[in-house]
């Protein structure tokens, strides 16, 4: 049976993972990623889960044991932040590599130095190419609905590739919002019992894992891994089919539009600003501008067809991005220019850099972002929302 | 011989001042001691914890000191590196310090630690012990004592609070054969700043492990954070050490202990026990004294 | 119709506790949409901090911090100051808990809300009878009924009943 | 013995005001931290007897030793936490609400 | 007096670092770096270099000692690899975000899983958002004058900012070549004593670092570092140009064309492949094939408009990547892309992954890239050398 | 009573064969003899080292169990992992162990055994000795003795050869309140059986330190390998010994010892000691033995 | 007890041959380790006393103990490193050249 | 004009120390431009192992593998396979360490290079011969004078007296 509560983004993350009844959870606390593995604790503490936790002693082994757990076909949540990412970033392409179903949840959070807990999103750019499948989402419901999705996504055997779900630090981490908690048969329903994958370590036919491959052979091996990547899109928006037939609730797929079928400038976005960006949109309709949105879903696998056929005939594209490639740009920027060249769009880019540190976005920013677009105005490389000049 | 320390003879100068930290903070309070010991020269690391946490708020520095927040895994590895560089660039006797919170310590920053404590070079660490991450919200850590409930180890249902026991962070930087080490608590404050200044004249790398209750995380009034770490020491639940020329000693061998039952219940975290825990937290340390008086005696 | 709504308070006087029943009970008992965060810094407690809430008979997706008001709600009248006047949207007001009602004008409501729970609770816990004073000044912005189920929903049984009569106390003062 | 001076906020006009690094000075004090409390701790100069416990045992290093006699407590800074009071035996300090002061 | 010497690139950096007169060594083995350090530790034990060397426990202490003695205003190098890189990786942007002059070689290699010990650019890739000047070389000659030249580019006070100089495993740090050792006296008038940055502690006026900074400061912060970093393209070439002078060697600047001006086809290359291209190239000119080739010297701070103005009017660009980032393409690629469709390039791109996990890059193999670019024909992304189909 | 096991009585199988080691090398054989305690059902974990190196050359696998390479840090945590992961599923018994190599144990990987030891779960770690970094090329770690030339602490002109001690860490183990903790060495192979076979049964966590020459590093004929770690117990410059039940014995009190001269110039990386050095080499390890037969006699 | 099959070296034809993950099947042993072998040990079963110490102490597992009197090399994996010779107090194993057999 | 040699070994041999010198010789002593490079795997000693030699008049900027040899060595007769052929060059020798000269054929040259380091060293180090025989075989690979001073500026006095008479005797067998 299906309820609904009140809760935060790291409370709705607990619940679906508690619902997904992983076997093990290895996790080490960092703000604001605490109040998620505070609830999970709760719940093993209290018998509300059946589950192996782990008190790492680092965020370096909270992914090893998740990697150990994982090897021998244990379902592994574990879940991280900014410097813990940073400095369990040497076991993501490890478990990737490995091909280890592992979820994670990712608060995200600005990187030292200056130190600073608030949320930008320059952690999961960080390990954009650590072969992670990297999703955002938008709300405490999508989070937790992603957390279960994501289990189905990551252990499917074509796949069998880690999911990072990226939620962003305090805005969603922090904020509590009415939230369907569903109903523990349905999900058993949804998201059975692993299928313990035939790479992985077991007793009839023991396996060697993580093994050395020279230059004869380690190509190979990344190839394949790369190319069943892609494969993630077609997954993922079934997964997110039966999720609405079981759940009555979907989320859709790799990218999603909004108001853009028609829009003459459009505005990329990852996350929870993207909901601030849907109420400037409004209003800028009921002005008559046709604003449009493109909300990036997955960075990894990168849905180029997609986002060229949401993006359509817009003629100008701004992408918002909460972090910085320090002596370049914004990396979504990056990501959607490298991907736009190739299929040949033609218009104009531009980058709003927003939002670092925490720094709030506001609708006022946002219309400021349009209305460059739309006049195709200034640096194509801009700051919001800054203290002082340039 | 050097000159014993006491509230009346320390450099009536503040080092640590303006701080954020919660009032009635222990940690705060060894800080500010320890700094009394060492002066304004010495170079300070501080991990991620409360006390780089409210320290270093832009624009607010509490720290008349050079002071450097370091990665939370790094503490021992910083204070090397300055104590390197200090030294390479020509700097007589420079002095360099960390200090980290529990967390910041037997967890996190073992690996750092033990590696300076083998490298042999002079530097003074100082673990400020309030058994839990309280910078994040009151999180288990290796040094949370049994039967404490944290956020990570709440007093569930099925489980009672934390589980396992502190890990022997003293006894582990004694295991590396370090120069000194020791043991303090903010309820005795006089014996930590001498220790504090041991610390400064030794040769190599020493040690200082200090228990600084924590009203916020513990749940106890700010006006007995003092109180409770003396009272911890009468209790028998923590201990007055040191390690010097290979050699442990005991600085403080209580004829009988105090009652540990009321210790406990003054502090929120240990509310929910049950007698049969209390007396199993009594039984540990009995077999923690009687080896510790064995072998150190 | 969307309502915002600041909280100020010190770390650990429960501003935020208050935040979240507010939207509890316009999110689960009023059918509406509401949102509560808070502010977080490196402060500790004693320190001022912030909470906020929007609710609305909409979906809420706007994720941008809170400037301008629709209530401003102080726990402690040593938080309230002459500037936020500024922070005000037309019509909007300011509660302040406090015993001074010379305080109170033409924006600003006061409520001795401290001093109401150390009658009903013996603590000085002020959260709950701020709340009563919300839905009396406006309850287009959360009813009483639904307060009382969220504070249902929310509290220890030990201590619901009296902090029903303090809700109801506080509603009655306005 | 006060030994800080309290800086300005910065300003910043431009980046190039925007510090170096991520560094700023020692000891450079912008705020004061007496909102925080709500009791005060009250000396009564004439039962104190120079212990020096509430100026060992201050966490915040609020109470400054002018002489070996005069401890003074700087407000601007002390918190509340009432360990002094706590700690002093002759009973010298006592813990009043703010707002009874 | 300089001198010759056959030399493979890791003692090429080890002697640039003696001339360099380093206070302070930080650095933990792992292959294919490990005979850097050794040359390094020897040098120390011999007394032929007056230095603190610090034997640490793991890359993550190194960079943490580095950046104690780079706080301090002490002259501070390190090297490491691919795993270490990574496991390190939380410092790098800590001792950027610090603006700490540290230099640090990278021995490019592959990143487990599958391990693998040879060399491609993933490591290097893995961390191109760190704050950090990303700089690669081609031979152990420019390795050598690069650490010199890094030193002074780090330490220049509108720059400091930490420089990783990229040698590529194996192919450059474990191939012997003839190497100019530059005499003691040149380098030390090249490169005097570290002058102490303000913003570092020091005893007259005691600082405090690697603050904190809320959401009303931190972006700021993180702009400044962001554009500070564009100053390393006036810097570096105008220190090369120093170099030149005193040496009689030059390097250039962040990227550098070889035969490129009326090239039809331009391939760009990142380290020691450039060579091999070479040689393709001048194969191909002499067949009359218009082929030209782009070297990218820096990754970051990223060099768009030194590129655009190299590739000129080529019809259409190639870009290797000796790296892949899963479910995308190669990072160089979308960098690049990125880059030209701002300056509004209209020929097509090509991305040509090879070479990873030290997989033979030949000169066939470049032919047949070139031949791609010359018809247009083929996947937008190509694998190259495979030993099996896709 | 557990049968005491010898060369006759142990499993004529072999789990580790076919591996790429150099000729004579004796981790190789730790392992080799652990495995026929261990059995062919115990979960390995291996990290870069130079038995990881050897052991998983795609497409040769030289173990006949569940193995896998852990990141370098990460030999208990990923050890700890499995075993959790098993029991979860609902293996009964699981049996995970780790092998990890000096630098991997003392150095790099100390943080992730002590905190998988605090975590108090049953696991075995076993940490074959070779006194470098030896995968990579001889360098110096953690548990390279004094004197010893490395690649990163050659004999050099200024400073010759490594100039600081070997970390100690089995009492560092030991500190841990570990359940079980030994020495051994692969000169002394049926009392390391034996201690296999007791880390096996025991409840909680065990760790057990081996020593193993290696030719390569050490530059001594291959033949001589199993020679040299009998003599080096014989000179007492290496040690036999347990912990259980938190307390430590020693398993062999040598009546004199063998000439530490000899036995050091059969290796190359001694060669260069001087007479004072050979000395000091001397009075470290008297000194040592005094401590062990006054603490643990 | 020689325990394991020599497995042929995979051939890939296509991606999809590539092993999933980075997982390959335990004691999959395709390439011997003859070729490293520069002595051989040589065993004069007439000497042998059965004392089991070549067989404990070979680093590779290379002796195998066919019951308990029987001792035999897999010389497709000895590497000639002479432990068992040196090991053998009658001297029943002699390391002989290669290129001497 | 290019040459390109492989050296086989078994690791510890001292194949690729050969390759270091013929690198030293050409580049350093016959003013000429050469690289050597090792393979390297994570077998051990006493695993094969290759070294590589490119040597020419122009500078190498060449980096990929050198598949086809105009000399290849081997340290030792059981290295040697007749697979090794294909990988030759047009015009190009193989030159193989062994007592057995009926090796020996329009491809292949043999030297007892083990026998002559025995004789004069005392050891069985054989790639100072090798080189000796490569600078009779190609002076146009490598001088003897070059290898001659390689030799003085690379070896420790205390071996440098033999290998010079070595190198000169394994020369002088072709
Ligand atoms: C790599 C990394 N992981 C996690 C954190 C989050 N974090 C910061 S401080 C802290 C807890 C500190 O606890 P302790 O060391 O005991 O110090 P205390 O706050 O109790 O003084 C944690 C978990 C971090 N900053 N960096
Ligand atoms: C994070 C990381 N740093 C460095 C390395 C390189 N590395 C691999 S094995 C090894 C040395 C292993 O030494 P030890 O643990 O003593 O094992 P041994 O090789 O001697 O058996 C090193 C430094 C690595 N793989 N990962
Ligand atoms: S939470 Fe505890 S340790 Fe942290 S500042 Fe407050 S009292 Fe001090
Ligand atoms: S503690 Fe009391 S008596 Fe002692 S110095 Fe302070 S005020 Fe005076
Ligand atoms: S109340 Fe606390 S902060 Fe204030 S002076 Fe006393 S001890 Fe210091
Ligand atoms: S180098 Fe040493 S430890 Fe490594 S395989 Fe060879 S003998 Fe064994
Ligand atoms: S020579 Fe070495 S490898 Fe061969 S059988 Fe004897 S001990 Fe084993
Ligand atoms: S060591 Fe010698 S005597 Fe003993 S079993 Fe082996 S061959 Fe026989
Ligand atoms: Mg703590
Ligand atoms: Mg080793």
């Amino acid at each position: 049976m299906s309820e609904f509560a009140f809760l935060n983004g790291n409370e709705a993350v607990a619940w679906g993972v508690r619902l997904s009844r992983p076997h093990v959870i290895a996790a080490y606390p960092i703000t604001p990623q605490t109040k998620a593995v505070e609830k999970l604790s709760s719940f093993v503490q209290n018998g509300e889960m059946d589950c192996k936790y782990l008190h790492v002693e680092s965020e370096h082994s909270a992914m090893a044991c998740s990697i150990g757990s994982s090897s021998v076909g244990a379902r592994t949540f574990t879940a991280t932040s900014s410097q813990g990412l940073l400095y369990m970033s040497e076991g993501l392409p490890y478990a990737s590599g490995a091909r280890l179903p592992i979820v994670m949840m990712n608060a995200n959070r600005s990187i030292a130095t200056p130190w600073n807990i608030y949320g930008d999103q320059m952690d999961a750019m960080h390990v954009l190419n650590s072969g992670w499948v990297q999703l955002f989402v938008e709300d405490a419901q999508e989070a937790l609905d992603m957390v279960i999705q994501s289990f189905k996504l990551a252990e499917n055997h074509d796949i069998l590739t880690p999911v990072m779900i990226n939620v962003d630090g305090f805005v969603l981490t922090h904020t509590y919002e009415k939230v369907e908690i569903p109903g523990q048969e349905l999900v058993d329903s949804f998201l059975p019992a692993i299928e313990k994958a035939p790479h992985l370590m077991n007793d009839q036919d023991p396996m060697s894992l993580c093994i050395s491959a020279g230059n004869q052979h380690y190509m190979e091996f990344k190839i394949k891994q790369h190319r069943d990547m892609f494969k993630v899109f077609e997954q993922l928006e079934s997964i997110d089919r039966d999720f609405e037939k079981s759940f009555g609730r979907s989320h859709g797929g790799a990218a999603a539009g909004y108001r853009n079928e028609d829009a003459d400038v459009i505005l990329v976005t990852t996350g929870s600003v993207t909901g601030t960006a849907r109420v400037v949109v409004d209003s800028l309709r009921e002005q008559g501008i046709k604003a449009g949105l493109v909300k990036l879903r997955l960075l990894r696998p990168f849905p180029s067809d997609d986002l060229f056929e949401l993006i359509g005939k817009a003629g100008a594209v701004g992408i918002l991005d909460k972090n910085i490639s320090f002596g370049f740009e914004g990396t979504v920027y990056t990501n959607v220019n490298s991907s736009l060249l190739q299929k040949g769009y033609r218009g104009r880019t531009f980058n709003f850099i927003a939002g670092l540190g925490g720094r709030d976005i506001t609708k006022e920013n946002i219309e400021e972002m349009f209305s460059a677009l739309l006049e195709q105005k200034g640096e194509t490389v801009q700051y919001f929302n800054m203290g002082c000049a340039l | 011989m050097i000159k014993k320390l006491n509230a009346r003879n320390i450099d009536a100068k503040e080092c640590f001042y303006g701080h954020k930290a919660c009032g009635g903070c222990g940690e705060s309070l060894a800080l500010r001691l320890a700094l009394k010991v060492l002066g304004e020269e010495a170079y300070l690391s501080l991990p991620a914890g409360c006390m780089a946490a409210v320290s270093f708020i832009y624009p607010n520095m509490a720290f008349k000191n050079n002071a450097v927040i370091t990665p939370f895994a790094s503490t021992a590895a910083v204070a090397t590196g300055i104590a390197a560089g200090l030294e390479a660039l020509g700097k007589e006797a420079p002095l360099s310090v960390g200090f980290a919170g529990d967390g910041g310590t037997a967890d996190i920053g073992i690996q750092s630690l033990s590696g300076a404590i083998d490298r042999g070079e002079k530097f003074i660490y100082i673990c400020t012990d309030n058994e839990a991450y309280m910078n994040t919200g009151i999180q288990k850590s290796g040094l949370t004592p049994f039967g404490a409930a944290t956020t990570t180890t709440p007093a569930g249902k099925a489980i009672h609070g934390c589980v396992t026991e502190k890990k022997n962070m003293f006894e582990i930087a004694a295991a590396h054969g370090i120069s000194y080490a020791a043991t303090a608590s903010i309820g005795y404050p006089e014996d930590f700043l001498n220790k504090v200044q041991k610390a400064k004249e030794c040769d190599g790398p020493a040690y200082i492990h200090i228990y600084t209750p924590c009203p916020t995380g513990w749940g106890h009034g700010s006006e007995i954070t003092v109180d409770l770490a003396k009272e911890v020491v009468d209790t028998g639940l923590w201990f007055l050490a040191e390690y010097e020329n290979g050699e442990f000693r005991l600085n403080k061998k209580p004829e009988n202990f105090k009652p540990v039952a009321d210790h406990l219940k003054r502090q929120a975290r240990f509310r929910h026990l049950s007698e049969i825990e209390i007396t199993q937290i009594e039984e540990m340390r009995d077999r923690k004294w009687e080896k510790m008086l064995k072998n150190w005696g | 119709m969307l309502k915002e709504i600041r909280w100020h308070g010190r770390g650990g006087q429960g501003s935020f506790t208050g935040a979240k029943l507010l939207g509890t009970a316009a999110s689960l008992h009023d059918g509406r949409f509401a949102q509560a965060f808070p502010s977080f810094g490196p402060e500790r407690r004693g320190a001022p901090v912030l909470g906020f809430n929007r609710i609305s008979d909409n979906p809420i997706t706007d994720r941008s911090e809170i400037s301008l008001c629709d209530f401003i709600i102080f726990l402690d009248d040593t938080l309230w100051n002459e500037r936020y006047y500024d922070d005000l949207k037309k019509e909007a007001l300011i509660l302040i808990n406090t015993a001074d009602s010379s305080l109170a004008n033409e924006r600003i409501r006061t409520i001795d809300a401290t001093g109401l729970a150390l009658d009903v609770l013996g603590l000085p816990i002020a959260n709950t009878a701020m709340l009563g004073a919300l839905a009396a000044l406006s309850g287009e912005t959360v009813t009483r009924e639904a307060l009382v189920e969220a504070l249902k929903s929310s509290l220890k049984p030990s201590v619901l009943e009296k902090n029903l009569i303090l809700l109801e106390k506080a509603y009655e003062r306005f | 013995m006060k030994d800080f001076k309290m800086s300005p906020r910065p300003l910043w006009k431009s980046l190039s005001d925007v510090p170096m690094g991520s560094s700023c000075s020692s000891f450079h004090i912008c705020d004061t931290n007496a909102a925080w409390r709500v009791f005060r701790p009250v000396m009564d100069y004439s039962l104190c007897i120079g212990c020096h416990q509430c100026y060992l045992l201050c966490p915040d290093g609020a109470i400054h030793k002018e002489d070996a006699k005069v401890f003074r407590i700087d407000y601007d800074f002390c918190k509340g936490c009432g360990i002094c009071a706590n700690q002093c035996k002759p009973g010298a300090i006592s813990m009043v609400k703010e707002d009874q002061v």
